[in-house]
């Protein structure tokens, strides 16, 4: 049922590039964070897609970015560097990070695109200031992205953008609503190469597909146990050897706190007054990466109600190695949820995982929340 | 063999900077015995601004803070791996975990229990700045925060939206300084924190251009120890003065051609902070008659510049020289926010480009033969980039050495690994010790 | 004129005496914990070959980590010292006058080197902390696997497999190591594997220097063919391991001393 | 060939005394860790026999062997074993165990086999990895901590040393206290770092006791970093083969100032693991049966 995601998700440079073909003077623009807002590229008539890693080692990056920064930032930049994203039209990072921020100033520097843009997303989202400050970025990148497609951006148009982005987010929360069953119809596996491939293709498709699956869905029988009902947490994860090992020791993930996960689906702009403004107040709004959760800790309250909502009894924590930010936040998330009854596994992530010395931990972990018969 | 000889000195003000240093921990320790207040913050911090609540109000920023912890390695440790035994990640910011862990031990490294701040005031520009205060305050039990989002550069695409979003957030500071205090906010003494800090931060630059002689008349281990005061109040008269004394005696040195390094024949310069508990890394360097003129660090934290008709580098004209007179609140915390922007360690963050430019601008005019890059594992925000800015020094035609540690996490740095690569890279730059 | 170069590694000890740019004598031994006794032992056996006195020889250099132990007092007492990596360079130019970068692998330490046609240093890298011990940590995985180490490289090249590897620590590599076993993997991938992860480390330092044909490698792990192709698959060029590997730090070392 | 000195011996023992075909359930815990294989055989929950040897390139092997060897001269059948629990690295690629359980899990119930059920804090220093594991009255984890990357190796860091120095393995521990004064420890734990420091320490002219001093120190430091994380309460025990070095043993609970429980001389502290699993089996059996 999720196979054409997978494909998507596995095959990402074959289907930009037929997107391209089907879409003649079309552009794709490379997104390094998901705080750059889709409904402006989407309105400018450009395919945002999502630049990820590959989970390969690698030797290219050496030269560029010194290795105390996090893995998955010089993975990226790895992919640019060996050609795999050639039929680029642009690239683009919104402000959140230092470490991909530097994937993204290699990236410009090595591998130009015709069309680069920093966008001074603001960190303290919390100030009442930001809004106004957004909209004001806001409305200077739809100028540029005017400028470089040569398309103008209306109102109009942005609504419309709006509206589909905010579709494929509707659909995707309903298919997650579905997780919070007693056997959940589909995998956590699924369920993260639904959300990482609606992040590097069209909409319009990701949707129509969307759709047919929420028919099936829940009507669907699973030939395994659901096990252990777990949520998972951390920075952008794409790792599907990971969650594939999780899921075949006796567990099933059924949400999750991630940028390649909830944090970027999981709020709808909602259209009212000036449009732009509108959009930035989404993006504002939407769960908050950790570089931007201050000063007010307002992640632990949400990640808390996704795990009741979920039913989650326990929280595997991921973090790519060196990132600062989560690593900010990860003994008061621990904390937080042990307070409230939720156990957690923290574990560190790198390009490529350690499977077995992961999977004891993974299995150890589950073995505590468990096995009371054995004892 | 030896090269030229030149005559050395110490310097004269030497004792009052230490003086001024020791005044500076001892004050926010006592602050309360004389009615006055704490607060905490990172050293990049807007002080001026809450300078404007009295002349009691006393500081202590993190960064120079956690240096200090550096320099005593037994202390250094035991805070280290009390912010671990906390749950926090060996990778992160050294200076962070060492004030954490000062708190965690309640010891403070100037003597007796760690003195807590009446409140917290930071500006955030790297992933770490704000949330150091989040978890500082909660290791408190709830010292109230303000951050200020400072990240809305480069300064050469600075926009009106841009400087509003500074400046809005620094009025609601000052509304919630006042509300966090119960003390009434004067504005004049905003305003004079204003021009200290400008002319602080000018005079500092104009000390590091004038290391533009041959020989240079200050190295980059005594300009730690000066810059320093800047990191600790560079919005203080106190500093302002000083700096303008410091100026006048570097300048007479020049005058009279006394040298920091008596066989100065090969000059670098080093980058990002270095591994404060072994600055002998420099002295060592000296016995090859190299001397480090300083930093983009040294010469880009504190001090603010500008690029002078005749194209080259030199201090920020400030307000005062433009006799501008500052009337209001508002206009005093433009000024301020359009200052601190165009400070050039807040650049790069932005594009390693800028920082690479600047560093080449200073290899040039300032004559080096070589540059010392620190791969910082301890500080993410300075080493950004700092492998692009190598590549670019090299194009550039600079030779670059580049060696890994830690500033404030001994455990990270290897003496003899990096004294082995010194004698590599000055056997590459053509030199032998001087017997 | 006579001189001669002494390389001070971590385990051998290498001496090279040369008379007009010709090697007229050279010996190897091992460190051992006193080495400059063993030293002593080396440097006779290489007069003995070159058929000279102690009292010919115009001119020494040291080089090697334990280099600062032959100057210190002793009966060979060096006129001067230089690091590995002008020695390295100069030496890997003498035997192979095209070579522009020269990698040299050792048990704990791994350095990249670029230079110009004379043999002087251009650039170089050496490696970071976390990405030490190639050495060992082939001796170690040869150890996990009971293969002999000598075996180790050879079986590596039996496979065809690529199997990824966490690249940069090698005490953690390990573990992944040990879970391959336990999952039946044949030993001849496993090998494949670890020497990849090593080349691949080697491959990113090297990086930073840029690499520059052509590429000669010396040092220990040079020795080891396994090595070799995974550096040549992972950079993608020819790289030629020197036939004098050993004595090539010792070798730039006498014709430094030559210099001076 | 040059002597290893870091062999370890291996061994079997039968300590069973009454008749096992009395019992009326017969395990095996089988341990098949990075470094060494060990098989516990319980009759009625009882340690009947073990063996302890080195893990080969192969875990069916290395369970097969040391599962054999335990059973030699007992008269048990492969075939008499009722339940076959295996654990440890090796856990996943045992084909005729019935079931693969942790070895956190299996520490944890056997140190409350061999110490009792006052135990709460267990720390199993083992090859690849070392493990800080709370436990409840029963014997069940209730949190746990692995090493990171840079403790990673502790057995096998001891083996690399005691090979460097020429010191037999098990002389290690012993041979680290006779220093007079205590150095510091060695910066690093990292195998890679702290041999080349040992290297440079004995160069300047450290005698092979003051290396291992320092050596265990900073092992022992860098577990009780992860104790502390956990939080240590009592009683304390420890596991695993680097349990029986009394150089890191002493100077943890000298730097945690808390004592472990003495070494249970019924039992093999490295064995605890194959003993939880075979108390593991014994409840599967029980469970099964009713």
């Amino acid at each position: 049922m999720f196979e054409q995601m997978q494909n998507w998700y596995d095959k990402r440079h074959a289907y930009a590039k037929e997107w391209k073909k089907n879409h003649p003077g079309g552009k794709v623009l490379g997104c390094f964070c998901t705080y750059v807002p889709e409904e402006l590229v989407y309105a400018a008539g450009v395919l945002p897609v999502r630049l990820l890693g590959s989970h390969e080692p690698q030797s290219v990056t050496e030269p560029h970015i010194f290795g105390m920064y996090c893995p998955f930032c010089r993975d990226v930049l790895a992919q640019g560097l060996q050609k795999r994203y050639d039929y680029l039209d642009g690239i683009t990072i919104s402000q959140s990070c230092l470490h991909i921020r530097q994937a993204y100033t290699s990236w410009q520097m090595h591998v130009p695109t015709g069309f680069s843009y920093y966008l001074p997303m603001p960190n303290c989202v919390q100030s009442p200031h930001a809004l106004s400050y957004l909209k004001g970025e806001f409305l200077a990148f739809k100028n540029a992205l005017e400028k470089w497609t040569g398309n103008e951006i209306t109102d109009e148009k942005l609504r419309q953008a709006t509206e589909l982005v905010n579709t494929n987010r509707r659909l995707m929360r309903q298919v997650y609503d579905l997780r919070k069953q007693d056997n959940p119809p589909m995998t956590g596996l699924e369920a993260m190469y639904m959300v990482v491939s609606s992040q590097m293709t069209d909409k319009n498709d990701h949707s129509k597909l969307l759709e047919k699956i929420l028919k099936e869905l829940p009507g669907r029988k699973m030939d395994r146990q659901t096990g252990a009902r777990l949520m998972i947490i951390g920075s952008e994860d794409d790792d599907t050897a990971f969650i594939k090992m999780v899921e075949s020791v006796g567990a099933t993930l059924v949400v999750d706190d991630h940028c390649t996960g909830t944090r970027q689906f999981w709020n709808e702009t909602e259209l009212k007054g000036d449009v732009l403004t509108s959009i930035a107040k989404r993006y504002i709004d939407r769960p908050a990466c950790p570089s931007k959760d201050w000063p007010e800790r307002r992640r632990l309250p949400h990640i808390l109600k996704l795990a009741k909502d979920f039913n989650a009894k326990g929280a595997i924590i991921i973090q790519q190695k060196f990132c600062d930010p989560h690593e900010l936040d990860i003994p008061a998330i621990i904390k937080d949820l042990k307070k409230n009854g939720i156990p957690s596994l923290f574990l560190e992530f790198d390009v490529t995982v350690p499977i077995g010395p992961f999977r004891t931990r993974v299995e150890a972990f589950l073995e505590m929340i468990g096995q009371d018969d054995l004892f | 063999m030896a090269g030229a000889k030149y005559p050395t000195e110490q310097l004269k003000c030497w004792n009052k900077a230490k003086e001024i240093r020791e005044n500076y921990y001892k004050n926010y320790a006592q602050a309360h015995d004389k009615g006055g207040l704490r607060w905490a913050g990172g050293a990049w911090s807007l002080g001026a601004i809450p300078a404007g609540l009295g002349d009691d109000v006393y500081p202590i920023t993190g960064e120079p803070y956690g240096a200090s912890i550096a320099f005593n390695k037994e202390f250094s440790i035991r805070c280290m791996e009390a912010a671990e035994s906390k749950g926090y990640a060996r990778d992160l910011c050294s200076y962070m975990r060492s004030y954490w862990g000062s708190i965690i031990l309640n010891e403070y490294a100037f003597g007796g229990p760690f003195p807590k701040p009446d409140f917290m005031w930071q500006d955030h520009i790297c992933c770490s700045h704000a949330k150091w205060y989040q978890v500082a305050s909660e290791l408190e039990g709830g010292v109230p925060v303000f951050c200020i989002d400072a990240a809305a550069g480069p300064y050469d695409e600075v926009t009106e939206n841009r400087i509003n979003y500074l400046v809005n957030q620094m009025h609601d500071g000052i509304a919630w300084l006042e509300k966090t205090t119960g003390r009434k906010y004067s504005d004049e003494k905003l305003i004079e924190a204003v021009h200290n800090e400008c002319d602080a931060t000018s005079t500092w630059a104009e000390i590091c251009a004038l290391n533009k002689a041959v020989p240079a008349p200050l190295e980059e281990k005594s300009m730690y120890a000066l810059y320093v005061l800047g990191t600790l109040m560079k919005h203080s008269k106190i500093v302002a003065d000083f700096y303008r004394e410091l100026l006048d005696e570097v300048k007479d040195r020049v005058k009279r051609g006394i040298a920091a390094v008596p066989n100065e024949r090969c000059r670098v310069m080093s980058d990002t902070q270095p591994p404060w508990g072994f600055l002998k890394i420099f002295r060592y360097m000296e016995r090859f008659g190299c001397v480090s003129i300083g930093s983009l660090y040294t010469f880009g934290l504190i001090g603010v510049w500008e690029v002078k008709p005749d194209g080259t580098w030199g201090p920020r004209t400030t307000p005062r020289q433009k006799g501008l007179k500052i009337e209001n609140r508002d206009q005093a915390l433009r000024i301020l926010a359009d200052w601190n922007l165009s400070k050039p360690e807040w650049q790069h963050f932005y594009s390693p480009k800028l920082k690479s430019e600047m560093m080449i601008r200073i290899a040039k005019e300032w004559k080096l033969d070589g540059i010392l890059l620190h791969y910082n594992r301890g500080c993410e925000g300075l080493s950004l980039g700092i492998a692009e800015n190598r590549l670019a020094l090299q194009k550039a035609g600079y030779p670059v050495m580049t060696f890994e540690g830690n500033m404030g996490d001994e455990r990270e740095f290897d003496e003899a690994r990096t004294t082995a690569r010194i004698d590599s890279f000055m056997e590459t730059l053509g030199l032998k010790k001087l017997e | 004129m006579i001189t001669a170069g002494i390389d001070l590694g971590s385990k051998t000890i290498k001496v090279v005496v040369m008379k007009d740019g010709k090697i007229i004598g050279k010996a190897i031994g091992l460190s051992g914990f006193d080495q400059r006794e063993a030293a002593e032992g080396i440097f006779d056996q290489a007069l003995k070959m070159a058929k000279v006195s102690r009292a010919d020889i115009q001119s020494i250099m040291a080089t090697g980590t334990g280099r600062k132990e032959v100057l210190a007092k002793g009966p060979i007492s060096a006129t001067g010292e230089v690091t590995e990596v002008t020695a390295d360079a100069k030496g890997a130019v003498y035997f192979h006058p095209k070579a522009r970068t020269v990698i040299d692998v050792g048990a704990e330490e791994g350095r990249g080197i670029k230079c110009d046609a004379t043999g002087r240093v251009v650039d170089f890298a050496t490696n970071e902390k976390c990405a030490a011990g190639a050495g060992t940590f082939t001796e170690a995985m040869a150890r996990a696997l009971e293969v002999k180490l000598e075996e180790f490289g050879k079986l590596s090249q039996q496979s065809t497999k690529t199997i990824p590897m966490n690249a940069q620590c090698t005490v953690f590599a390990e573990s992944e190591v040990v879970t391959l076993v336990h999952a039946n993997t044949p030993k001849a991938d496993i090998a494949r594997s670890v020497h990849d992860a090593i080349a691949n480390r080697i491959t990113s330092m090297l990086r930073r220097v840029g690499i520059e044909e052509e590429v000669v490698l010396i040092g220990g792990v040079a020795k080891n063919p396994g090595f070799v192709d995974a550096l040549k698959r992972n950079l993608n060029m020819n790289i030629t391991p020197l036939e004098e590997m050993d004595i090539a730090g010792a070798t730039g070392a006498a014709i430094i001393a030559g210099e001076k | 060939m040059a002597k290893e000195y870091w062999r370890w011996p291996e061994y079997r023992m039968t300590v069973g005394e009454k008749d096992w075909k009395s019992g009326k359930i017969i395990t095996a815990g089988i341990d098949v860790g990075s470094v060494s294989s060990k098989t516990a055989i319980m009759v009625d929950g009882e340690l009947y026999a073990f063996s302890l040897m080195r893990t080969g390139s192969n875990s069916p092997d290395s369970a097969q062997k040391t599962l054999n060897w335990a059973l030699e001269t007992t008269g048990i059948a492969q075939k008499d074993l009722h339940y076959i629990v295996g654990t440890g690295y090796g856990r996943i690629n045992i084909p005729f165990a019935n079931k693969a359980i942790t070895e956190i899990a299996c520490h944890a119930r056997g140190a409350n086999y061999v110490w009792g059920n006052t135990v709460r804090t267990v720390l199993d220093m083992g090859g690849q990895d070392c493990k800080a594991i709370k436990c409840d009255e029963k014997g069940k984890v209730t949190a746990f901590l692995m090493n990171d990357k840079c403790a990673a190796g502790t057995g096998r860091g001891m083996e690399v040393f005691s090979d460097l120095l020429a010191v037999p393995i098990e002389e290690v521990g012993e041979l680290s206290f006779k220093v007079e004064t205590e150095p510091q420890p060695v910066s690093s734990t990292c195998v890679v770092f702290a041999k080349s420091e040992a290297l440079g320490l004995l160069r300047q002219g450290w005698p092979k006791e003051k290396v291992l001093a320092a050596y265990c120190s900073a092992m022992a430091h860098r577990v009780v970093t992860l104790l502390e994380k956990v939080g240590v309460e009592k009683d304390f025990v420890v596991t695993g083969g680097i349990s029986k070095n009394v150089g890191v043993l002493k100077r943890v609970e000298k730097e945690l100032k808390t004592t472990a429980l003495p070494r249970n001389a019924k039992y093999d502290p490295q064995l605890a693991g194959a003993m939880g699993a075979a108390l593991f089996a014994k409840a599967l059996v029980e469970k099964e049966r009713k």
